[in-house]
């Protein structure tokens, strides 16, 4: 673990960065109907249309707008929604705090469940805890994030009220109430998160159970249960760290879906509404963040994995 | 028709205020009797939480253009005159109205003593700049078309304002309750109007404490408002809402109060849920089918007329409503409106269409593409239905879906084909000026129609009310005959509040809500 | 006395697939206490799946049909798991092949050693502690407090597998099981370790199971060996006989295989003409990469060079640069320095034209890799007779005769590498390299994966081959009796430096490179 | 062929994934004539007939017959998925096995193109994609095959290097075999087994991803009868006609789960790991 490869990391994380906002302006700027079009809606006249497009510099040559929109970027600027006249970097940012603490609260949740879920599978390979798990991953795989939103949303909170159906609260002001208003969409993300690693962790575990150092425990001696927890319980989680780190990309993905669903003024959804209503400033700065994180999340889950695991040397 | 009837007629006074007004245009029996709630003093105080379906995302007054973003503008800034219920007019920072005898001049005279939230007094100064600032291109105000022919705004006095239009116009106090007419200061106008987008400087009853659009908008209660009664709630908080079902759930958890609207699916749970009042009112709010009257095969009359006749308009009422509206004649007065004409329902007659089509030279049915944009849903649904209704008439039609946006830039207004969605207008004269007549500002379907033209600018200038109703009757059957648009189905608006908000009722303009008439009941939760 | 180990009539069978495979067929075996059996088949013959038995850790597949295994008194085919876990480590020990996958890569190697001497010898963690270093020290470990707190990875091959012997023997078991410990080990290292073995063998008199495919090594390990072939027991005798007097024909092949340096099968001298010189040529894998230190190359300036026809001998421990030259001569790795082929100088991969790809050709060491999976072995020999051979002409007929040439039936040109045994597999490889009539051919390690019997028909072979076609041959391999008996000369190279270059008799001279003094010590002549 | 199929139909996954494929199949080949009332036939009297014999899967919002509009709406949506997984494995492919091949800077290059590719979430590509061409379920298909490359080739790249360490792959470079030849004739041959498996599974997503399109109004346009949209149709009646959301729901989950379990019965089939 050396400053180097640190240094290379961050040079690849900027990189990523860089390679996104190149990605997401050249796609916006090929949306067909700009934001002036959407601003105006059936008031558009010819005139008004122009007076907006100037006063938010559409008119500008392509690479100028980049370039004018990467200097501001790069001082933390991300320029004025189209859309709400308001900053787009702070907006963006709170998002992506709200994201992120549902994108965390679902992993633990998802942690607590899935890991002891899929050891046990792998332990008892081919017995009923086996099948089970087998099942619940199937089904969990198998439903899109809207489907499952919709039916929970229908059982939790309108048949049995026990939750509220949506709404956010945020946990500064509020916390029980913002508890359970992030119940129902936390619960919904770490149900189809349980699905993916209960499988992954079943198959790493039944890899881990498999190898020479495991039998080598077992015929030295060792009781049943030291062998699984001293030796086989540490290795196989290992994977886990960088399987939630790619949770965290899908889970930024994904939840846009369930924060449309359940009215989560997430980066999810004001990217989705960003694109709608075609509001470049905050669509450019919605991407950037979003994979900044997730590049971010990346490194994390190596250095993490690279502390766990000896065996792996970043000089 | 003496003067006094006429000056009674059409202006109006403050006298008596604090109550319903008293009078007004009065003499016009909408369809359903708005039951004035039994008043008993309201309970003052309390925090009612209203849910929107999409973010007031511009809050800026001269630039607001849907629903959510004309509630915040209302509860911030106040116009020259307000709709009250039944399409009457009452008086708002205006105390009193006057037009000359030519109906080209109007007077307005301010209250005493209007100040805007930061304490600076409000004056005729800063209506002209207002309404300079609302017919000056640049601004990109939706109301600039709506406002009325306003030619000139000039104040005579601090107190007075004078309007000179370009041609008589009856309607000129209902034009200056559009909503986009809220009076805004001077001095903002000449330093930076777009600091509006971020700020609120108004003369409404609440003034803007907190603005995150895409999740909560809360005001509070301006103690400086022109009428000391009102408002009676302290705060109100605006909660957004994207998906219907889960907005109807939190108003049956009580999570909210009040809702601005919903859909059918939702209205029937509402209806039965228990502690929730469901609201319906008929509006003016249609879909039309607009055809471009320029173009083949819709510049032959009998080619419309045969797609008119082909539309089941009940049957379009339970597809596309879900049962919640009235069938539309093909005029877009429904009977909500004030000059709404009576006549009987056209009925589907297939033989005919296809008759008339054969006559009109397409023997073997017609090949058609219908554009719809995806918002709202409604569009699209009745695409569908009449892609299904008229196929039997011979129309092959299919239908193309596009985002809201490329619609609006490639389609709308230029297309041959497709489907529009508009709000109740205040006035007959207003939805045709704005849609029908050939300078319409938004002409879909190039009827340009001279003789539907005359009536609608005769009908302007008249005062009397018997003379306007026989003009825009006539107007209405133009349109029937000659269907320009079809017109098969008119929404009633749908809502819902919990039993403890009182003083709420359900405008069917749909852009109005009146929330400082609105108190909590004894049972309204205690929020902080 | 009771044997320590004893198995009388043990039969046992593999469920795989459709029927039933014997893999164990009535073995019946004793060990006397302080004895070691050795035991000795090619792979295949059952011996691991026997040291499985006895450690009771069959796979889930296997299905015991008869006989028992009793370790002193103790029955214990009938053991419950718990006792089961009782004996393991303190009654009956084991050591695997390979050191570097029987230790937890994510702890450190003291706690691996302690963990086993707490659980086995019931001691305490500080007594534990001394006495890990005790044994530590006692099997020559430098620096023991050191080693216990490195990771498995941060030592050598060499100091894993002591680690684990030590401990081993520190739990005072009545029977340690022995499976190849030193076959995943270089010859020098796997030499100290068998010294080791004999050493704590005679002061502890703990028994011992010593399994092995090479009956040289041990015949010279063990009191007693057993020979087994296809799941059955064929002799047993005294380790000093077995080698000298084989009864059974399987311990004759396995003893004849067997490379003696004495019995030269290579008796011409080479030309003096030569064919390929290599001059000061290092080799260097990875790029310079940004931020980081240049790697150490993987050879430092060797220079050689081979005559027509001639044998040249490689040897040298894993990680010494042997393999590197073979990949810079075809081009497979970059390399600095130069190379001259019939005198025509190539300075990099990019140089070597047509004529030098089809004289010099390559074998790789593992069978199963060298060929494509996908591809018929037609095909894979169809390639280099297009490019190099005859061309289409009579393809099929051609492909036949390399098949002869290499011993193999011509109708193996329709089948597929997964249906061919190793040595079949590796006689493929070499007729494809053969196809281009090269003038040189790099055999990188093709003896190591083969059994000694499978090892020895190869050899006679590439010496067929030579003969009638004339090529040279770069033998590397790290079998030092075998190249005694082929090479006419011999390179010895060390950390990526050619130490040795010797002809074949001045090898045991005295003026030779200490270094390769150690190698011939290390692998002397068979017994007997 | 065969006798993959025999050994995938001895795992039970791989059994029930032929099985439930049979059906789609089926439902896709033979859906408008199975279909027992013209999917598009609107009945005013029937809107929201629950279960019952005139509607086995009840009616939705236009009176239309649920079951009908399930069976001719698997011709737009499986298809659609699988071009989409195909396309994107394709280039996936190509791209990660040239890049294991040619190595060193390219490699390094292509890969760290991908890794920021692969930073924008899925979702949000295949939105602005489809917003950039416009909505529609053939705009959709691409928009998926572009979200899906990066992964691909990050799959295949990752098994194209154990490739390209292979001796034959050494062999053929040191005969001097065109990088053509080795990338193509040696090369992509051993990729493609776990390939196809890691393409199996990542049809499910992309069923489940094209449903998500039609969601939010990205993908199949009304009046198609693709799943995705009908579930999106249908939330607002969740209460009303709770079989209206529920039907297609199930299709798209059965269709997940054949092919979910498909894959890993193909993986069991290729190589038999478990079994010692």
């Amino acid at each position: 673990m050396s400053a180097s490869w640190l240094l290379r990391r961050l040079a690849l994380i900027l990189y990523t960065v860089f390679i996104v906002s190149v990605l997401v302006f050249g796609i916006t700027q090929a949306l067909p109907a700009d934001a002036a079009v959407t601003l105006l809606g059936e008031n558009a006249t010819a005139e008004a249309l122009n007076a907006i497009r100037e006063r938010l510099g559409l008119g500008d040559p392509i690479w100028w707008q980049y370039l004018r929109w990467v200097g501001h970027a790069a001082t933390g600027d991300f320029g004025l929604s189209m859309r709400t006249g308001q900053p787009v970097g702070p907006e963006m940012l709170t998002a992506l705090g709200r994201s992120l603490l549902l994108a965390v609260a679902a992993i633990l949740v998802m942690l607590v469940i899935a890991v002891p879920l899929g050891m046990v599978a792998a332990v008892r390979q081919g017995k009923l805890a086996d099948m089970a798990t087998g099942l619940i991953s199937y089904l969990g795989v198998s439903f899109p994030e809207f489907v499952t939103a919709t039916l929970l949303a229908m059982l939790l909170a309108d048949t049995l009220q026990w939750l509220p159906a949506t709404g956010y609260v945020s946990p500064l002001e509020d916390f029980g109430g913002a508890v359970r208003h992030l119940a129902l969409p936390v619960l919904t993300a770490s149900l189809i998160l349980v699905a993916h690693v209960a499988r992954m962790v079943r198959s790493e575990t039944l890899d881990v159970l498999h190898s020479d150092y495991i039998r080598a425990a077992r015929l030295k001696g060792l009781p049943e249960r030291t062998v699984l927890v001293r030796h086989a319980l540490r290795n196989a989680l290992l994977p886990v760290v960088t399987i939630v780190a790619l949770d965290v990309g899908y889970l930024l993905g994904g939840i846009i879906v369930i924060e449309e669903i359940f009215a989560i003024p997430g980066i999810g959804r004001q990217l989705m509404v960003a694109v709608t209503a075609r509001d470049l400033p905050s669509i450019q700065a919605g991407a950037l963040i979003m994979s900044a994180t997730y590049a971010v999340a990346n490194t994390l889950a190596d250095v993490a994995y690279a502390v766990l695991d000896k065996r792996i040397r970043y000089d | 028709m003496s003067s006094v009837t006429r000056r009674l007629f059409l202006s109006g006074t403050a006298a008596g205020l604090g109550t319903l007004p008293a009078f007004g245009l009065t003499g016009m029996a909408p369809a359903f009797a708005q039951s004035a709630p039994a008043k008993s003093t309201p309970g003052r105080g309390g925090v009612l939480r209203i849910s929107v379906d999409q973010a007031a995302s511009v809050i800026h007054p001269l630039r607001t253009r849907v629903n959510p973003e004309y509630l915040v503008a209302e509860l911030l800034y106040s116009g020259l005159t307000r709709l009250a219920a039944g399409m009457t007019v009452e008086p708002d920072l205006a105390e009193s109205w006057s037009p000359d005898q030519t109906l080209t001049e109007w007077t307005f005279i301010l209250r005493q003593g209007l100040t805007f939230h930061d304490g600076s007094p409000c004056t005729s100064k800063d209506v002209v700049a207002t309404f300079t600032a609302i017919l000056d291109p640049k601004t990109a105000s939706p109301g600039r078309t709506n406002v009325g022919p306003i030619k000139e705004v000039m104040a005579k006095d601090e107190r007075t304002v004078l309007f000179r239009l370009t041609s008589p116009y009856a309607d000129l106090p209902v034009a200056l309750a559009y909503t986009n007419a809220r009076i805004v200061p001077a001095k903002v106008i000449e330093t930076d109007l777009d600091s509006l987008s971020r700020s609120a400087v108004g003369t409404g009853p609440f003034k803007l404490v907190s603005f995150e659009p895409d999740r909560k908008i809360v005001v509070e209660r301006n103690p400086a408002y022109y009428d000391p009664a009102r408002p009676y709630l302290d705060r109100v908080e605006v909660l957004v809402y994207p998906d219907r079902t889960a907005e109807a759930s939190a108003l049956i958890s009580g999570d909210i109060d009040l809702m601005l609207g919903t859909a059918p699916g939702e209205y029937q749970r509402l209806e039965k849920a228990s502690g929730v009042k469901a609201l319906r009112v008929p509006s003016g709010q249609f879909l039309n089918v607009n055809m471009g009257c320029d173009q083949k095969p819709f510049s032959d009359p009998r080619v419309r007329k045969a797609l008119a006749l082909s539309v089941d308009r009940e049957a379009m009422v339970g597809f596309v409503a879900g049962g919640y509206g009235t069938p539309g004649n093909d005029t877009p007065i429904s009977p909500a409106y004030r000059f709404h004409r009576e006549q009987p329902l056209r009925k589907a007659d297939l033989a005919q269409a296809k008759k008339l089509l054969a006559e009109a030279g397409y023997p073997n049915g017609v090949d058609l593409t219908m554009i719809a944009s995806d918002k709202p849903g409604t569009r699209t649904e009745l695409a569908v239905a009449i892609r299904e209704m008229a196929k039997p008439a011979g129309f092959r039609i299919q239908v193309q879906t596009m985002p809201h946006a490329t619609y609006l830039d490639q389609v709308w207004k230029k297309g041959n084909f497709y489907v529009g969605f508009y709000n109740m207008q205040a006035t007959a004269d207003a939805v045709f000026s704005l849609l029908y007549t050939s300078d319409a500002a938004w002409n879909e379907t190039r009827w340009n129609n001279k003789d539907f033209d005359a009536l609608v600018a005769e009908a302007r200038t008249k005062t009397e009310e018997a003379e306007r109703a026989a003009l825009y009757a006539k107007a209405q059957q133009l349109m029937h005959d000659e269907v320009p648009s079809v017109i098969p189905v008119f929404f009633d608006l749908l809502a819902a509040r919990r039993d403890y908000v009182e003083g709420y009722d359900l405008h069917p303009r749909g852009s109005v809500f009146r929330l400082d008439f609105v108190s909590l009941g004894a049972a309204a939760p205690k929020r902080s | 006395m009771t044997a320590v180990l004893s198995l009388r009539n043990y039969t046992l069978d593999y469920l795989t697939g459709s029927r039933p495979l014997r893999v164990l067929q009535d073995i019946t075996l004793d060990i006397a206490p302080g004895e070691v059996l050795g035991l000795v088949g090619e792979s295949g013959s059952g011996k691991s799946t026997l040291a499985w038995a006895i450690m009771r850790h069959l796979p889930k597949n296997a299905r015991e049909l008869s006989g028992s295994i009793r370790l002193g008194d103790t029955d214990l085919r009938s053991l419950p798991p718990r006792e089961l876990t009782r004996i393991r480590g303190r009654r009956i020990g084991m050591v695997f092949q390979d050191p570097s996958t029987a230790l937890n890569p994510t702890l450190t190697v003291g706690r691996q050693v302690m963990e086993t001497l707490v659980n086995n010898r019931g001691l305490g963690r500080r007594e534990a502690w001394d006495l890990a270093l005790e044994l530590l020290g006692h099997v020559e470990l430098r620096d023991p407090e050191a080693l216990m707190r490195r990771y498995p990875h941060e030592i050598s091959g060499g100091e894993k597998q002591r680690i684990l012997i030590a401990t081993a023997f520190g739990c005072r078991p009545e029977l340690i099981v022995f499976d190849e410990p030193t076959t995943a080990l270089d010859v020098i290292t796997g030499a100290r370790i068998l010294d080791l073995f004999a050493r704590l063998r005679a002061e502890t008199g703990v028994a011992a199971l010593y399994i092995s495919h090479d009956l040289a090594l041990v015949s010279r390990v063990a009191d007693r060996v057993a020979v087994m072939k296809k799941g059955q027991l064929v002799e047993e005798a005294p380790a000093a006989s077995i080698f000298a007097r084989p009864a059974h024909e399987e311990t004759r092949k396995l003893v004849a295989a067997v490379p003696r340096p004495e019995n030269r099968l290579v008796h011409d001298r080479p030309g003096d003409r030569v064919l390929l010189a290599a001059e000061a040529v290092s080799v260097r894998y990875t790029r310079r990469r940004l931020f980081r230190p240049p790697p150490p190359p993987a050879t430092r300036a060797v220079g050689f060079d081979i005559k027509a026809g001639e044998i040249l001998g490689i040897v040298g421990e894993s990680g010494s640069g042997k393999s590197s030259i073979a990949r810079a001569l075809t081009g497979l790795a970059d390399f600095s320095g130069g190379i001259r082929f019939d005198g025509r100088p190539i300075g990099s991969a990019r140089d070597m034209d047509g004529a030098y790809r089809r004289a010099v050709q390559i074998v790789f060491q593992h069978p199963d890799g060298s060929l494509n999976p996908r591809q018929t072995v037609g095909e894979i020999l169809s390639r280099p007779l297009k490019l190099f051979g005859t061309g289409q002409a009579n393809l099929s007929a051609e492909i036949g005769r390399l098949l002869e040439q290499v011993r193999l039936p011509a109708a193996y040109a329709t089948r597929w590498p997964h249906q061919l045994s190793g040595g079949e597999k590796q006689r493929v490889a070499i007729a494809r390299a053969f196809a281009a009539r090269p003038s040189l051919v790099i055999c990188d390690e093709i003896t190591a994966p083969l059994d000694v019997s499978v090892q020895a028909s190869i050899i006679e072979l590439l010496l067929a081959l030579r003969a009638e076609t004339g090529a040279a041959y770069l033998f590397i391999t790290h079998d030092i009796n075998l190249i005694r008996q082929i090479a006419h000369r011999i390179a010895v190279m060390r950390r990526g430096e050619l130490v040795d270059l010797l002809p074949i008799d001045a090898v045991d001279a005295d003026h030779v490179h200490p270094y390769t003094r150690d190698l011939m010590a290390a692998s002397p002549t068979p017994v007997g | 062929m065969t006798d993959l199929l025999r050994r995938l139909m001895r795992t039970p996954q791989g059994a029930i994934g032929l099985l439930l494929l049979a059906v789609l199949a089926a439902a896709c080949l033979f859906g408008p004539w199975l279909a027992p009332h013209d999917p598009e036939k609107m009945d005013f009297l029937g809107r929201f007939r629950p279960l019952g014999a005139q509607n086995w899967f009840g009616a939705d919002q236009f009176g239309r017959d649920v079951l009908s509009r399930l069976l001719v709406g698997a011709r737009s949506t499986l298809p659609m998925a699988l071009a989409a997984t195909l396309l994107g494995t394709v280039a996936g492919a190509v791209v990660g096995t040239a890049s294991a091949y040619l190595g060193g800077r390219w490699d390094e290059a292509i890969m760290r193109t991908i890794d920021a590719v692969m930073a924008v979430p899925g979702l949000l590509l295949a939105l602005l994609l489809v917003s950039t061409l416009g909505n529609g379920a053939g705009n959709a298909m691409i928009a998926i095959a572009v979200t899906f490359a990066p992964g691909m080739a990050r799959v295949t790249r990752a098994v194209a290097l154990t490739v390209r360490g292979q001796d034959y792959v050494k062999s053929a470079t040191v005969r001097g075999e065109s990088a053509s030849w080795i990338i193509f004739r040696e090369m992509l041959p051993n990729v493609m087994a776990p390939v196809v498996i890691e393409a199996t599974i990542r049809v499910s997503f992309a069923v489940m991803l094209f449903a998500t399109l039609s969601f939010l109004g990205l993908g199949a346009q009304p009046p198609a009868s693709e799943w995705g949209l009908m579930v999106a149709e249908a939330r607002q009646y969740v209460h009303q006609a709770p079989w209206i959301i529920i039907a297609p729901s199930l299709a798209i989950a059965m269709t997940a789960i054949a092919f979910n379990l498909l894959g890993d019965g193909l993986r069991d089939a290729m190589n038999p790991r478990d079994e010692r």
